[in-house]
């Protein structure tokens, strides 16, 4: 036998042969860059609690929940918080309207119907369309939907700014969120499930909607959500041709203000420091903080759901 | 040693190879991924109502044949054969074939179950649901479970997730759905092979079941599984050609009893015998 | 980081410095932060561009945030000059007061808020006080909706009202004036910092109507008609003249510019208010402004050696 | 024995007329996705039509200016951009890649507090715009009195993207296979040796394309900038960090507000400009991703 | 049939089981993943300079055991072990034990070879640089390649990138780099599942050069190799216990030749026989 090569003779103790501070120095920092986001996170919340509770102990949440009129900036002012709501509702639905179907759809070409080449190229093409800045999608919507919407449909009597423009743009913007984070869920559905669909003499189409997107559903919904979130916060689309207007209205050729839009017009604005309308600000900014956040936590939770599934 | 050393205890085989009734008669196949000739020149046919396994080395090409037999190999791009699988006479890669039609009459059960996320009683009505089937979907389901042995195990929990069964009552579960589209054969890819040797007893006994109604065409790795359960098994290998270029080849084709104590091929004997694999 | 992006503007300086304005020191610099009404803010960013062909070493940098919005900065200390639209409320004065920022008030130019119509409209030329508070009034929301409503004589035509948004001085001097409050307006119309939504708005609505400064009615002179303003003694057409001998009232109004007094102790921020205010009428009319009359301007100067001097 | 498959005389493989309905739903699925594509084009064209007439040299070799609009240009504008958009490269991708490999390497998915750093960090993604403006200005421009500055805008816009470089730096470390960690700690290296010299070298380009992504969302945002009321009239190029500036989408949103058209031919020549910087941002992005995509 | 039908083909074992001389000793080991008991009760030692083989049947446990005898369980969270496992008398899972050392003395080999996306040379080099080995690296890389019978093979291709080689080259690439460190023991977990018979010839050939210098433990699913590779083996399988839930139990460790021959436990003899498996 030959001489033994090993350089672990032995006998030769396996504790560590010096203290390795540096893993731990290294982990620490490590720690530090992921507490950045919760730093965020207080960041937010710190700026918003403190104007939101000095405005609600001024306004009541009967008058900022419990009336239809809508006017901070206005003398008198009113605290009717619903009709800002109800455009953001009410964009963010067209949004939905346009960007569901067609974000769907466009997944499920995708994941179950295009060639890798294809989809090669049409989903760097979908980022692009993610990234396009919103001033740009604003700036199309006022000079060239909003005018064609117009000379297509003259009974809709669209004003130049209106919720159906705005709301048609930021479901534009939000198809790559839906489509691509669909697509994703699609595709990580097993492909047995697929096969196992084939197999028992599915066609292509049924094995798509019946199998593959209840199966892929929780994620669907979590990109749903997410894009949602995003229709709600959207603020240079909507301010650019959503407008400013403020008035309790459920007709989409008005214009409408949304809350991101109020934000927006009154932030850049008038207010002095201090003043109700700006705190009114922080309160819509809180409203609006709140309600992303509570879409998302549903989302995260759907995501974490299908997760399990699978894994 | 060149006498076999596993054990057999497939079932009698009453047909010699003259009586064999064929269900699938396959001349000269070879099969193709984009360029990569995967298989070729195979000639085999199973015969209707036997039980037909494919044993191999892996990566000889026995999962990209079964996958011909009901145009599984359909769904991968670039996959294509040339030769012929005749069904029943018919070529199944005729130019007026459906493959959706083919795949109803030709069942298919996968190595990893793959149950729907969906409650076990939507499983087993999938494929007639699909399949345009009329007649009552209860007892078209209770039916399919009953002769995968599944019945009375799920009776009573038809509307539970499929997920939540263990690994081999999903198996049955896949083959129950399998057998709902009333189909003629069912072609099986390492069924037993995710599962605990308790649970592959129970399919193993399963087949010997459906062999009473149905052709079943089944890969595995497992040899013993092969000489327990099948009337024929075909051998494969992966031979380079020269060009270096690995081809899957049937060996051997012959009854089971045959292949595991007479094999006439020196690669089968050495497979078997365990000198390689 | 790079310390070069700036380099671009350096070469010019030297050749423009030169032949600088007299009070001019030879290659000022320094930053000078300016915020504050959109109305004011085309003159002094054209006084700015004009001054930085001179002292191109110098930045100005010109924010719109809004009298209000320009206020809030200007008293935390923020900015150096605030352009206002109206004069500073007492509750700013405060504010500055608080951060012991001292200010003084300029009067650069004269405005004639102008109150249009679209060209199809043919029954507007002139409307009383009356008749516009009747329109803009805050009981007026949701009832007047046609013009009908305002007054029997006009068509049965849908009312779409346009104006600026409520943070600008604008819209505070104007609902001031008409509805007798600041800030008192009904709410259901469309608000806008841009002028040109207004533009668009009330050209593109047989029943529109609108006001903003008079810069913006000459630049859509073919879009849309002033509306003459009769105030009691008989109607006024909305001009230059008009606004400068006072007779467009009460919609004529002052613009300001706010310095504060630490600012101008700075060579560069003295420099420029010194060529704003000397080149005050040229910068106007160039940027479409209605100038100051002679005793308007003279105030202006004596106002502007003032501050200095303090 | 009951015969329950098909007779043998019965075969019938032919197809039962199924397709059409097959078509129409691939049709659909493709004009689905066709309408978007399309819609793309469509606004490059439009931007590009509008904008063409501006489209020469005097656009980035000038200034803005409210006077002239047939002349002036958007360097501040595109300057101020490339300040924000290193100066948020330079915060926000080390911070994120760290904690993306806190998060994948080290971090206890059990322990609450990862639970909720996690959960955190899906939420700020979906957080307006908007309210990290509500944030740049209450906290960064008044709280921190960092003013009105490029500092302020690029710390706004580094916390703005940081959960989307940490969610895309996640997903590149998690694509390098688990054998690949295995293989080197059964070698005795230790967890950050491995981290160090094997699973970053192999997700470096995943995170490049990530990473690139996340600033390319960066440089279109404006709400933000409109929060923090950064100067709509810049007329010199920011020379440090404490410098004022403006930044492409909030002056194109200037422009658009302007009433003269001249103004609105800049804009879409400044919409020109800030997309193909985009498109460039984006296209090396893909490339990494072909070049460097799935090597085992 | 009780006699055994596999080819044995293992080298002679000079030790009796009284003469072995251990590298571990495990004294009544027992691991959990979280709550869950994965393997009850286990009791072995391995022999210094031996190859051991351990089999069983799929989810018996036998990776999970492998695992422990280098600390690899410990990146998985929430397992951990009871029992002892005393490598030179030093219990490996002592306060006082650094896992990375241990890593370094015992190297391992996994199931699909993993070779880093980098050049041969720098595969092989980089557990030498982690662990701060100062010799000239060019001979440390030589040496293990040459041991790993993979020199002459890519001596001419060093900055190569590893993943360009065939499976069964990456596989003795990753022996290589296993050497490389000069570990005591090398741990294997499946090594030639993943691999063709031409490239399992080669590894099981390069297992037995290796055994003159290291101790080799090896996990297979084959019982053919282990018959032929190894010195000693340890079936395992799975029970259910009363509550039902499976736990890895050993159920037999003997010489290799007697585990084939003489198994002196009923279900060692059917696991072998085929009878289940
Ligand atoms: N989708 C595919 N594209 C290209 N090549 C493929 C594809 N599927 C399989 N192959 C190749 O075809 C050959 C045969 O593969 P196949 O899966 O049929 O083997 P197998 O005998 O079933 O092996 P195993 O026992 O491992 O399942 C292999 O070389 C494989 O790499
Ligand atoms: N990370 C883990 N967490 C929880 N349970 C695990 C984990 N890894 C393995 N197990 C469970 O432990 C048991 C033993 O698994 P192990 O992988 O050791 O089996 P094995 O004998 O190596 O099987 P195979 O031959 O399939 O590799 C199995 O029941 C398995 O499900
Ligand atoms: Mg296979
Ligand atoms: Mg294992």
């Amino acid at each position: 036998m030959s001489a033994p090569a090993n350089a672990a003779a032995p006998g030769k103790s396996l504790a560590r042969s010096r203290p390795r501070y540096g893993e731990y120095l290294i982990k620490a920092i490590l720690l530090i860059a992921a507490l950045v986001s919760i730093a965020t996170t207080v960041g937010i919340v710190t700026a918003l609690v403190e104007p939101t509770i000095e405005f609600f102990s001024e306004v009541s949440l009967g008058q900022f929940f419990g009336s239809t009129t809508w006017g901070p900036l206005f003398n008198p002012p009113a605290f009717g918080v619903w009709p800002i709501i109800v455009a953001t509702l009410e964009i963010t639905l067209i949004a939905i309207i346009v960007a569901v179907p067609l974000g769907l759809a466009a997944a499920i070409f995708l994941s179950e119907y295009a060639t890798p080449r294809v989809r090669r190229i049409c989903k760097p093409i979908l980022e692009v369309l993610a990234g396009v800045p919103t001033v740009v999608f604003g700036f199309f919507a006022l000079t060239f939907v909003t005018p064609l919407l117009k000379d297509w449909f003259p009974f809709l009597e669209l004003e130049s700014k209106n919720a159906l423009s705005a709301g048609l743009l930021v479901g534009v913007m939000i198809i790559p969120i839906v489509a691509s984070l669909s697509e994703d869920a699609m595709t990580a559905v097993p492909n047995g499930l697929r096969e196992g669909s084939f197999a028992l003499g599915a066609s292509k189409m049924i094995t798509s909607v019946r199998v593959v997107v209840p199966a892929a559903f929780s994620g669907i919904v979590a990109a749903v959500i997410l894009a949602i979130s995003r229709a709600a916060g959207e603020t240079m689309i909507v301010a650019i041709a959503g407008g400013f207007k403020s008035v309790f209205t459920l007709n989409p050729a008005d214009e409408m203000a949304t809350m991101a839009a109020f934000i927006a017009q009154a932030g850049s604005g008038d207010a002095s420091v201090g003043s109700i309308p700006y705190k009114t600000i922080f309160a819509v900014g809180s409203l609006l903080f709140i309600m992303t956040f509570a879409m998302n936590y549903v989302s995260a939770r759907m995501v974490q759901k299908y997760r399990e599934v699978y894994e | 040693m060149s006498q076999p050393n596993v054990t057999i205890r497939g079932p009698e085989v009453p047909n010699t190879p003259g009586s064999l009734d064929p269900v699938f008669t396959v001349e000269d196949l070879s099969v193709f991924y984009g360029d990569y000739e995967a298989v070729r020149n195979v000639d085999m046919m199973i015969g209707r109502r036997e039980i037909t396994a494919m044993i191999g080395p892996s990566g000889c090409g026995k999962s990209t044949v079964l996958r011909c037999f009901n145009r599984m190999n359909d769904l991968i791009p670039g996959a294509h054969i040339k030769g012929k699988i005749l069904y029943h006479d018919e070529n199944l890669y005729g130019d007026h074939v459906d493959p959706i039609e083919v795949r109803r009459r030709i069942g298919m059960v996968f190595q990893k179950p793959n149950p729907f996320p969906k409650s076990i009683y939507e499983n087993v009505a999938y494929g007639p649901k699909v399949n345009g089937i009329k007649r009552n979907m209860d007892t078209v389901v209770e039916e399919a479970l009953t002769k995968a042995a599944l019945w009375d195990e799920v009776k009573d929990k038809l509307k539970q997730n499929a997920l939540s069964l263990s690994g081999g009552q999903q198996q049955r579960l896949c083959i129950a759905r399998a057998i709902a589209v009333k189909p003629e054969v069912i072609l099986m890819d390492e069924p037993c092979s995710a599962l605990d040797p308790i649970a592959t007893t129970k399919i193993e006994d399963l087949m010997q079941e459906l062999r009473q109604e149905y052709t079943i065409l089944i890969v595995t790795h497992n040899m013993q599984q092969a000489a327990r359960v099948s009337d024929r098994t075909a051998f494969f290998t992966a031979e380079v050609d020269d060009a270096g270029v690995r081809h899957g080849r049937l060996v051997e084709f012959d009854q089971t009893t045959r292949i595991f104590t007479k094999p006439s091929d020196k690669r089968t004997e050495d497979y078997i015998t365990g000198r390689f694999g | 980081g790079g310390g070069d992006a700036g380099t671009e503007a350096e070469p010019g300086a030297t050749t423009a410095a030169s032949e600088g304005a007299e009070t001019a020191p030879a290659a000022l610099s320094g930053e000078i932060k300016i915020d504050g009404s959109s109305t004011v803010a085309p003159l002094t960013q054209a006084a700015a561009e004009i001054f930085g062909e001179e002292q191109p070493t110098v930045k100005i940098a010109v924010g719109t945030s809004g009298t209000g919005g320009g206020f809030e900065k200007f008293c935390a200390g923020e900015t150096d000059v605030s352009d206002a639209s109206r004069p500073i409320k007492d509750e700013e004065k405060a504010n500055c007061a608080a951060k012991s920022i001292n200010f003084s008030e300029l009067t650069v130019a004269v405005d004639a808020l102008t109150v249009v119509v679209p060209k199809e409209n043919t029954w507007a030329t002139c409307l009383t006080v009356d008749q516009l508070k009747k329109a803009w009034e805050p009981a007026a929301e949701g009832k007047v909706m046609s013009w009908k409503d305002i007054d029997g004589k006009f068509p049965d035509e849908p009312l779409k009202l346009y104006g600026p948004g409520t943070d600008s001085g604008t819209f505070d001097y104007f609902t001031g004036e008409v509805n007798g409050e600041e800030g008192a307006s009904r709410k259901d119309y469309s608000p806008s910092e841009n002028d040109n939504d207004i533009v668009n708005g009330v050209a593109g609505a047989k029943g529109g109507l609108g006001y903003f400064g008079f810069t913006y009615f000459e630049e859509n002179m073919d879009k849309l008609n002033a509306v003459q303003i009769d105030s009691g003694s008989g109607c006024v057409t909305p001009s230059v003249e008009t606004a400068q001998n006072g007779t467009y009232t009460p919609l004529s109004r002052p613009l300001f510019i706010y310095p504060s007094t630490a600012a101008v102790k700075r060579p560069e921020v003295a420099a420029f208010l010194d060529f704003y205010v000397a080149n005050i009428n040229s910068i106007a009319k160039d940027a479409k402004f209605i100038p100051l009359n002679a005793e308007q301007e003279a105030k202006l100067k004596s106002d502007l050696t003032a501050l200095k001097a303090s | 024995m009951a015969v329950l498959s098909t007779p043998k005389s019965a075969v019938q493989l032919a197809s039962k007329g199924r397709p059409l309905k097959e078509h129409l739903f691939r049709i659909a699925l493709l004009s689905s996705l066709a309408i978007a594509l399309i819609f793309l084009g469509m606004l490059l064209i439009y931007t590009l039509e509008e904008g063409w007439g501006r489209l020469n040299p005097m656009l980035w070799e000038n200034m803005p200016s409210i006077r002239r609009p047939e002349t002036a240009g958007i360097q501040s504008g595109i300057f101020g951009t490339l300040w924000i958009i290193s100066l948020t490269a330079l915060m926000a991708l080390p911070t994120g890649i760290l904690a993306a490999i806190y998060l994948e390497e080290y971090a206890d998915r059990g322990r609450w507090y990862n639970k909720i750093i996690e959960l955190n960090i899906s939420n700020l993604a979906a957080v307006p715009s908007i309210v990290y403006g509500i944030l740049g200005l209450g906290i960064i421009a008044r709280w921190l009195q960092f003013g009105f500055t490029v500092m302020t805008g690029a710390i706004t816009i580094s916390l703005l993207v940081l959960p989307i470089v940490i969610i895309s730096a996640r997903e590149a470390i998690r694509a390098v296979p688990p054998s690949i960690r295995e293989g080197s700690l059964a070698l005795g290296a230790t967890q950050w040796q491995t981290i160090w010299r094997q699973v970053l070298p192999a997700s470096i380009p995943g995170i490049a394309t990530g990473s690139i992504l996340a600033l390319s969302r960066a440089i279109g945002e404006a709400a933000p900038f409109l929060m923090l009321g950064a100067a709509t009239l810049v007329r010199f190029n920011p020379e440090g960090v404490w410098s004022s500036f403006t930044v492409l989408p909030l002056q194109i949103y200037n422009f658009i507000s302007q009433s003269r058209e001249e103004f609105h031919v800049l804009a879409a020549a400044a919409i020109v400009v800030l997309l193909a910087i985009l498109l460039v941002m984006n296209s090396v992005a893909i490339w990494l991703r072909n070049r460097y995509q799935k090597r085992w």
